[in-house]
């Protein structure tokens, strides 16, 4: 077991893929001579060439689509946004095109293509640069969509994303490359489609992904310390498909749940994790379930501000506080 | 009003002047590449009467674009290509779908959502696919194709090959976004493409020349240094076959991609629920542009030239409307999916949890 | 009290608007001289001018961000796409200019425009053309979403969403057009954000908005007749706003829910609307929410199948019986 | 990589030579647009320096995009503008905004996240806004800044007025569909918009010439037929000045739009936490292009052609110095906005029902 940062395991799992399988290539803004914008394509042109690790220009739309044109005849392009925000620009080729090229085909061409990059809110980078992506891909069939928390998710989620036949949206935390985490030696590959436990707790559920993993981890602890409230936590890792069976399997034994999801509330993920919760365990529920979101409004530039809007360890435990009627 | 008229007119004029046809000797073709040409403008128009018909008997839903006056791009087009070439088109796309080696059999049975469509019934009429001829689709958004067939560009120099892909689009695309990223992509990497835009006067109602800020569409290709671009008259299925052939020998031998502007006519309605002529067209326009048929002005030349008997013709006429009848009884009793349709063809690779758990008690 | 069809209260609109305000024009498709694609802006050219009535080149990315351009110079574009499946080449404009130029620009420029077209399936138009764009513009802060199901709504809600100061997202529904109603014959406004009961009953809470109000309606008289089941109907309306208050007060009367919307399940509108009703009204619950949705999956071209896609009379007369326990 | 820097070698080579700076006399311009204008520019520069210092200590978060190198570009600019006049540009804003009049403390207090910052510190960095001078942002997303410069002109147009729009981008923008958009849309509806592109010779870290299929961006505007394009030295204020002149003038008297070239370089890196040389470009490159500063270049003009003396230029570069530490006094000590900013601006008019019903519980 190495100890890596996210940002290093997406390397190497970008690396070990592309060494496995040659027609695995990397395109985006950025990511040759510049290594990427947040260096996750660090040393692969070196190691690959430029028609496998290809520095496009600025045209998120042209370049998206290329990589779904690429996939029709039979590559597996890896497309690199450079943040998910400059996607808004590709989402007809994510939505119209790649989506839906496989069903309207009547079979013919699956698309074996990852969209990735880092979504969310980092530091004060205001409005339209730490936006929430999660939703508007999680509400397409025919999209399959991870949000990997820790660098042993990010290296077996996006190995199994590459190799995966369909479309898949990768959402990496632009705040989590730097987060360090134990990941194991060999050939390390995490289904697509499975939550994961990520701390055992009978009290309450806490149901989180990406960045919110991190911060609902930090409450459990003052959860158990400050209140002898043991939180369960279960880390979606993929928003689609939805595990709803290990959040329902947690909160039959927990009988309360908060979902904890960055982005903005209306619609959001954490709305379908609650309808999902109230759908199939509505008789173990002792409270309704809470949802902790973004605040429903544009990032704000400055930093106090920005740290009310995004939630928080505080936020979360006062959540799991109100669900066992301790406020 | 009236002084838009007048300007139409003058667009038009424009339009068929440029043409420019001289009577060259066309026994260079061969019989038999003529004949094939003629034969292939024939079902494609023959076929898409029948269409229309179909649509009118309520056998062929959604909306239905047909391909009617302009059938000499396609097949010149696709004739000058081999048969591992790719071709991509938009929702405009019976004939090409056709002459690109699609059974009429299975383009009818997919306008009739029908089990044996070349998509077996899930895309319709603005979504032929046909993975065996590298027939790409059938792309229902205006312009989103380009920036796939650079893609199939991009995969055949990433593997060292030596195919070209053919992207045809309407004339609509090349005031939009996609049509210039692809454009500077492919002409940047050197990618083995040939865009042709059918400049067939009109987006939907519009008139070309209301929204493009261009007189001739082929100006556009000047903004990409590395792509050789030219005029051809898209009535003319031999200028057509000329263009492609040499376009594509560039893409393979230079690997410089082109953009060729075919200037042709649509004879009816945007759509099957749109009238041939109009609030945006006048009759008479479409009656001038009717005399320069491609297939017409085809077959006079051969016969003119001795390449064609008026009884070789009758034949080959007499075969293509057989053939779409054949198609669309085919069609009429090939089965409409089941059921099982629905989530079949979502995801190729396993789905964890399954698709249907929120609609289960359905 | 006129009876008219869907599309002339929309062109009524229209027309009273440019009347009483010059600083309003509509851009977009066709919507000049050919009268738009669904004839909506019928001679609106003749009555006012190329200038207020100008027909775009195919460039939805394009003409919405001139869109909001105008409106920051004080003008009041209403942009018509001719379907809001073209509007995903448009989703930056809408997304990263319109909705966050006020809240950016620390309130400087507010941006009054209205982004309007037909919505969700209408007959055999496949998988690229038979989206329900909800839930991506309901996410979003800045926004305001309308969605109106009959005629009158349809009158007032758009005269109040080109009056609005802020973007508005007006989702017609494509299947509504022809659908006759009664409009009252002076000044009509509806407020964006308050739901309608449409139908008044004690039984059971069916939420609904756009075409699915008219499918639930369908469904009310069933469900009396065969099963002696009053249901509530109540029509949202706006998207964004939610007028939860208007739900749960008709929730706490009947107990039981079932949320209805065409679009995808996942991360839906009606997903937040079942959160929504379980935070609020958890109590009062006598079983879990039900929501029927359109099936996961792209539009299949197939007439049969398209039906089977698309909820249905039968399927909310199936999800009433199941929260009544019925079934 | 040896035949890359040579390549970059080459593209340096191609735009120094370029440049084209006949030694005219100035005097015609007058004394006091000429030391407007340096002083403009040394205020821009020592602005930004101090930028750096703040950003550095922690004063300024988020990204950061510092113009120093291109400042004759905005100066010439805007100067050749009318008070009532428009202006829009992307991320790299602060000599913009600041040229058009908002006064440095208003940015630099937006820097710093201040409530007295231009947008209420609720933008910071990249979105600069001045209602009151016409400064239209400040925007964040790559090139779609494009079609809403379009808008305003669309607008003036539909209003009847002589106002211009000019919107400033960087290079990479010519590679995407919201220039081609908006090109299209104003060049075919005759909008009063000048658009200038600073080819700064980087979008990042990616040498313009990597990306474009074109040699010079200008090459570009040709697609367009009814806009004026044109290349300009954007190291050279007066020419900047003059090409605005010219332009502002077709938009107004002719209603036609134009697209200038501004041929100009970025000293630092792209943003504060990019290295200004290291990958992707040389000290080396850096050092030369140094050479061709813009203000001492101008000031040495001046000086020669006794339209500044050496007293005078020192008083003005203290003097800008002086408001970029006033500026930075007057930021640190605005308030930083407290918890009722969160909800004040995300709509103008009632949003009913409240918006932070489910944060309620908070
Ligand atoms: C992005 C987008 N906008 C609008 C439409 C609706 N639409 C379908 S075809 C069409 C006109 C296209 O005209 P053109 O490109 O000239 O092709 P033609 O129909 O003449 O073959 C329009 C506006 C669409 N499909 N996609
Ligand atoms: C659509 C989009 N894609 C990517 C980015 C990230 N990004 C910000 S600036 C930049 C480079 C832009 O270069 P250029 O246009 O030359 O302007 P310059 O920074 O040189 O002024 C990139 C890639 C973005 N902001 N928007
Ligand atoms: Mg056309
Ligand atoms: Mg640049």
């Amino acid at each position: 077991m190495a100890v890596v940062t996210y940002r290093e395991a997406l390397n190497r799992a970008l690396r070990e893929e592309m060494e496995r399988d040659d027609s695995v290539f990397l395109i985006g803004e950025e990511v040759g001579e510049y290594d990427g914008a947040y260096k996750v394509s660090k040393d692969l042109l070196d190691q690959f060439g430029e028609w496998r690790v290809r520095d496009t220009p600025i045209a998120e739309n042209g370049f998206a689509g290329l990589g779904v044109g690429a996939a029709m005849a039979g590559l597996r392009p890896v497309v690199e946004f450079m943040t998910w925000n400059f996607a808004l620009l590709a989402y007809d080729a994510i939505v119209n095109s790649a989506a839906k090229m496989l069903f309207m085909s009547g079979g013919q061409y699956n698309i074996p293509i990852v969209f990735r990059g880092p979504g969310g809110a980092a530091l004060q980078l205001s409005a339209q640069h730490s936006q929430v992506p999660d939703p508007w891909y999680a509400n397409i069939p025919g999209l399959k969509v991870c949000a990997p928390a820790t660098p042993a998710d990010a290296l077996g989620l996006l190995k199994s994303a590459i190799r995966d036949a369909d479309p898949v949206v990768f959402i990496e935390g632009e705040l989590l490359y730097n987060v360090k985490g134990e990941v194991p030696d060999g050939e390390h590959l995490v289904p697509i489609g499975l939550a994961d436990v990520k701390r055992v707790g009978d009290d309450v559920t806490i149901v989180a992904h990406s960045k919110m993993v991190q911060v609902a981890l930090a409450a459990a602890e003052k959860l158990a310390t400050d209140y002898e409230i043991e939180a369960e936590i279960v880390d979606l890792r993929s928003l689609r498909p939805l595990d709803t069976d290990t959040v329902i399997t947690s909160v039959r034994k927990t009988n309360r749940a908060v979902v904890v999801q960055e982005g903005w509330p209306i619609a959001g993920i954490g709305a379908q994790v609650v309808d999902d919760i109230q759908r199939e365990a509505f008789d173990d529920l002792d409270a309704p379930v809470a949802r902790v979101s973004g605040l429903d409004v544009p990032m704000h530039y400055a930093r106090p501000i920005e740290k009310m809007i995004v939630p928080s360890l505080d936020h979360v435990v006062n959540a799991v506080k109100h669900v066992c009627y301790l406020d | 009003m009236e002084q838009e008229v007048s300007q139409q007119e003058a667009q038009q004029e424009r339009r068929v002047a440029d043409r420019d046809r001289p009577d060259v000797d066309l026994s260079a073709y061969g019989r038999e590449l003529l004949h094939e040409m003629l034969w292939s403008m024939l079902l494609s128009r023959r076929f898409e009467e029948k269409c229309a018909e179909a649509y009118q008997m309520g056998r062929i839903g959604g909306f239905c674009h047909l391909y009617i006056g302009q059938e000499a791009v396609a097949v010149g087009a696709i004739r000058a290509l081999r048969s591992d070439d790719y071709v991509f088109t938009a929702y405009r796309d019976h004939a090409q779908a056709i002459v690109r080696g699609i059974t009429p059999r299975a383009v009818m049975a997919e306008l009739f959502g029908r089990v044996d469509g070349c998509s077996g019934g899930a895309g319709g009429s603005m979504h032929m696919f046909g993975a065996d001829v590298n027939f790409m689709g059938g792309h229902g958004i205006v312009g989103t194709h380009l920036p796939l067939a650079a893609g199939v560009g991009y995969a055949i120099r990433y593997r060292g090959g030596d195919q070209v892909v053919l992207c045809f689009f309407g004339d609509s695309v090349v005031n939009g976004g996609p049509f210039h990223e692809a454009f500077n992509m492919v002409a940047k990497w050197g990618l083995p493409v040939v865009y042709i835009v059918e400049n067939n006067a009109y987006g939907m109602g519009t008139a070309t020349d209301r929204v493009a800020s261009v007189e001739q569409l082929v100006t556009r290709g000047h903004a990409y240094e590395e792509m050789h671009s030219e005029r051809v008259d898209g009535q003319d299925v031999i200028a057509m076959y000329d263009a492609v052939t040499r376009a594509a020998d560039r893409a393979r031998d230079e690997l410089r991609p082109t953009f060729l502007e075919a200037v042709t006519y649509r004879y009816l309605g945007h759509s099957m629920s749109d009238p041939a002529h109009g609030t945006y067209r006048t009759k008479e326009e479409v009656q001038r542009e009717r005399q320069n048929d491609p297939i017409a002005t085809l077959c006079d030349r051969l016969i003119s030239q001795d390449l064609l008997s008026q009884e070789e013709y009758d034949r080959l006429d007499k075969a293509a409307i057989a053939a779409s009848e054949d198609a669309a009884e085919f069609a009429e009793n090939s089965p409409a999916p089941d059921a099982s349709a629905i989530y079949e063809n979502v995801y190729r690779d396993e789905y964890l949890g399954g698709l249907d758990r929120r609609d289960a008690w359905r």
